[in-house]
């Protein structure tokens, strides 16, 4: 096992990884930005070194000054969170090089499924259902149209090496494909710098559900169930469940049979997590590999009782998975809300400061994950998340009884934040039923606004 | 002094960091102000310190450079501009490039960062004495930690 | 330095963050108005207040019996020994025992608590008028909850 | 269902009960001292009564202002936490004369089970395991001497109104069983207002184990798992766990099964506790029945999934239990660390004041009861306990690197704790081993004080 452990992210991810690495034993280093001296995770961590200014790519995404940081400091190992590198072949590569074991799948692994389109041509190949589209990127609009008529619309346009809905343009005729073409390249030049794009049929209003998987470096696959991912705001994530109410006993082996399916033959090891579309028919659709822990993990602890972070810990030390699909059991109903620095009246327009005053929820079922506190400064270079409140009940009526309550009970003073608008998703009467897609808070919560 | 003065002196001093304020004319008038005992208005957090902080680090400003900060208008630090491990030499067995007391010009070396098996030499800006060198030779050393306190000549 | 100087000064400290002001004129005119230490220093605490709190909630001292506190030397409140429902008069269609103005001896009956089904006349301690009955006939009432604000005559 | 419940009682198990009605629906009322007015439970209950100034037998213990104050809100139901009136037989009765449902066993069984030689005689003759003592109160030395011989020394006198370690004295041989017996009378005397003493075989260094039962008004009853409460200083327990590495299924099943035989046998309902001595052959003997939730019932709900609130709730509004024995599945492992307000260095003097800095640990695992918060002022008038810190572990080793692991990352300013007695417990050996008994305190942890 790893004697310490750096970790290449902030907030309330790097808290989180310090806080297992320390129930296992191992040393941690923290990196930070100058803007970051104050957080948790630099004060918890048994070093800590800053790595540039607040400008992230200065500082977190800073390689020579991170890898410089793991050398100094003796580290076997270096975690990658998510965000910033934790999807960078490169990063990993040059971890490896330094020889530091990073803590995910390999650099070809990721680079491979970096590409969505080579991605979902190796799901194809593995037999893992994947949505009608073109086979790698379009070359003009004529092979889109030809494409677009082939499989029928509305059919999507998407970067090839696009992520977070940027880059992503529907078309539901002819007329609309020209424009969408035409813009998708150029959100995909000026985002990702490659133009690239390729066309899908379009699921309209489709669940997003995630299966969370752990394969070990010797061959051993398992799934820990569902995430139901459909409540997102402009294509973010904003509120997710383990189970969802959508998958039943016999579709979540199939999914999770298709997910492991899939990450074997790509090679994966680690923690991952497949991205289905999931119709209302039950048809699901692979839509992309996410090779590093995910910000809504704990949704998938609470309901199986691992710590996903020890996991990818003693899988990157070269252990083989500790138990079988038959060991994994879901229990209860689990909830995450993402709690961020926003001020829902200007548009969710991002609020950084002080936090004047600060009281988190307490008792039974209630889990926090954050890496702030009463008098922490937020500050404005970073995403706008600071919190996750997760919740865990016996049922789904339980767990969402007490996220209201421990919604109530979130006082945060000093910013704005998106506990407002989780109280209203939370006492929607559609979400109390289940009856959620990707279009649900567009349709059910924003549309007074 | 007429209470318009007052009200002005009241939100000057609430503005400002200072604790008291007191007058004294020559006719006997007399005023003091004085803001609460207790730092309370910015609570400390209570977050374990992991040693002492310099006070020099309450300065920083500047980004991805050699810094050099005025401390007043004599005295600056030099800063790193990387993560890496700190040598005063160029070998185990040479002579360190700058000891206390030394006086170096523009572009002189003053010492080595190894980072990632590179070793980046860290020239000085500045024509000055080395006041203080406030670093161990082979001391691991972050972004912008303070290396040597420089006084000009 | 007049009354209405004064109060403005009085106003001025208080929306201020400052703690303490001291005048002193030639003319041998001092002020002094200090803040009370403890208000800052304890920072306000992130939790829901459940509606407005009376000023005079910070004088609570005694215990267990009916309470009149000094506002100023003429002025106090009567609260109430216990919980329960408070009457302002011996049955629903009767005269109340007073109204504002009324001028109370020592042992009048002031009103009546309900509690566990006891009716708990309140009488007054002091001799004095009823400047203002702070709670409405039927409302439920606390331990210590101010009943009326009476003034010595 | 209520659709209102006053709860007499203050700080963290007011606050805890309050959250479990929130999430139930249910309106709460609090009762307060002057005191108390700033406590959590005060500002998260939808209504609130001052009772009386801050010495509790004028305010908690004040039963017409707490039954008007029941009145005046409409209260239906009256939950009365743990201390102050949870076991007054007294209060129960004036509950229902009032009304009220009062949550908890009804006054009868109550005031029999609160008379420990009688109780001990029920349980005789329901067939659990009972410590040879004496049949019923002694009326003299010269019987206390008889009894004595006939079961052997070492001999333990004790109050027959007693508990919490008060009017307890050992006696190793004859010569000491005359003083013994004289002091526990004093002791009995003025702290229970009763000289009534008995006597019971002493057993040297057992294990106290307690086992959570559930009893509904039909005649159902469950167990829910043990607790181990052998950590204990002064007869006050100091942290608790649940499982108890000492009992494996078929122990927890015969005493499971003997708990409720004699919950059922004294016509026990709601939630209760049945306290075991356990010796080092696996031999159990019944001590006392709690007649109410207690202080360290978060271990159970943790391994459980069960809210015992909720539960107690259901079961005072005449709901049938919702699971069968077969039903309940004890998962992993969790520990409780009782957080007093006490100086260490000063023999656990209580240390009220003012909490300057506040800080909670969080992440997997964790669960905080508290209804203090940075600012708030710990009155000097009450129980020294202002937080219980519960954590979760699929096994004990990990749940005792979780707990150690909190107790680091919980800070608290202003005022001294026991948080570093509880990092004491954690780091040694013996209690890593599992090897505690009552005197584990004593002999390894103060030993050096």
């Amino acid at each position: 096992m790893f004697r310490k452990i750096l970790v290449a992210n902030r907030g309330e991810i790097a808290l989180r990884i310090i806080r297992s690495a320390k129930e296992m034993g191992i040393k941690t280093v923290a990196i930070y930005s100058e803007a970051d001296k104050e957080s948790l995770h630099v004060q918890f961590a048994d070093e800590a070194f800053c790595v540039g200014p607040p400008t992230q790519s200065k500082s977190y995404l800073n390689i020579p000054n991170i890898i410089s940081s793991a050398i100094v400091s003796g580290t076997d190992a270096i975690h990658p969170g998510y965000g910033f590198l934790a999807e960078n072949a490169e990063f990993a590569e040059v971890c490896s090089a330094n020889g530091f074991k990073f803590i995910g799948p390999t650099k070809d692994v990721m680079a491979l499924l970096g590409d969505k389109a080579k991605a979902k041509k190796l799901m194809k190949e593995a037999g893992v259902p994947v949505i009608p589209g073109s086979p790698s990127t379009l070359c003009n609009l004529k092979e889109a149209m030809n494409f677009a008529k082939e499989v029928g619309y509305p059919v999507i346009v998407k970067a090839a090496q696009g992520g977070g809905g940027r880059g992503m343009r529907v078309a539901k005729t002819e007329a609309d494909l020209k424009k969408a073409y035409d813009l998708a390249r150029t959100e995909a030049e000026a985002t990702f710098d490659s133009a690239e794009v390729y066309l899908e049929k379009y699921v309209e209003n489709p669940r997003h559900i995630e299966m969370q998987i752990l394969v070990d470096e010797h061959g051993n696959g398992i799934y820990l169930g569902e995430r139901e991912c459909s409540l997102q705001r402009r294509h973010q994530k904003v509120l997710e469940e383990s189970p969802s109410v959508a998958v039943d006993d016999s579709l979540r082996k199939k999914m999770g049979e298709a997910a492991i399916k899939g990450a074997l033959a790509a090679g994966y090891t680690n923690a991952g997590t497949i991205e289905f579309l999931l119709d209302r028919q039950g048809n699901f659709y692979f839509m992309e590999m996410n090779t590093r822990i995910q910000v809504e993990h704990p949704v998938t602890e609470m309901v199986t009782g691992l710590d996903l972070i020890k996991e990818q810990i003693k899988v990157a030390a070269g252990q083989p998975l500790s138990l079988q699909q038959e060991d994994v059991e879901i229990r209860g109903h689990a909830i995450e809300c993402r709690i961020n620095a926003e001020d829902l009246s200007k548009d969710f327009r991002p609020t950084p400061g002080p936090i004047q005053g600060f009281l988190l929820p307490g008792g039974t079922g209630i889990r926090v994950d954050t890496a702030v506190y009463a008098g922490y400064d937020i500050p404005p270079y970073y995403d706008s998340l600071f919190a996750k409140l997760i919740v865990w009940g016996n049922d789904r009526e339980e767990a969402i009884c007490r996220m209201r309550r421990a919604l109530d009970e979130f006082i945060v003073e000093g910013i704005s934040t998106t506990i407002p608008f989780h109280k209203k998703v939370l006492e929607n009467e559609h979400f109390i039923k289940g009856d959620i897609d990707t279009a649900f808070i567009a349709k059910h919560i924003l549309k007074d606004h | 002094m007429d209470l318009r003065d007052v009200r002005d002196l009241i939100k000057l001093l609430d503005e400002s960091n200072l604790a008291k304020l007191e007058i004294e004319d020559p006719n006997g008038f007399k005023l003091i102000l004085e803001k609460e005992q207790s730092q309370a208005i910015t609570p400390k957090r209570p977050v374990p310190v992991r040693g002492a902080e310099s006070v020099l680090d309450d300065h920083k400003k500047l980004e991805d450079k050699i810094v050099a900060r005025d401390i007043d208008q004599e005295m600056m630090t030099i800063t790193s501009p990387m993560v890496g491990t700190f040598f005063r030499a160029p070998a185990p067995d040479a002579d360190p490039f700058v000891k206390e007391g030394t006086v170096v010009e523009v572009g002189d070396t003053l010492c080595i960062i190894e980072a990632m098996k590179l070793m980046n030499e860290i020239t000085s800006e500045f024509r000055g004495r080395i006041v203080k060198i406030l670093v161990e030779n082979g001391q691991p050393i972050e972004y912008n930690q303070p290396l040597f306190l420089l006084e000009r000549v």
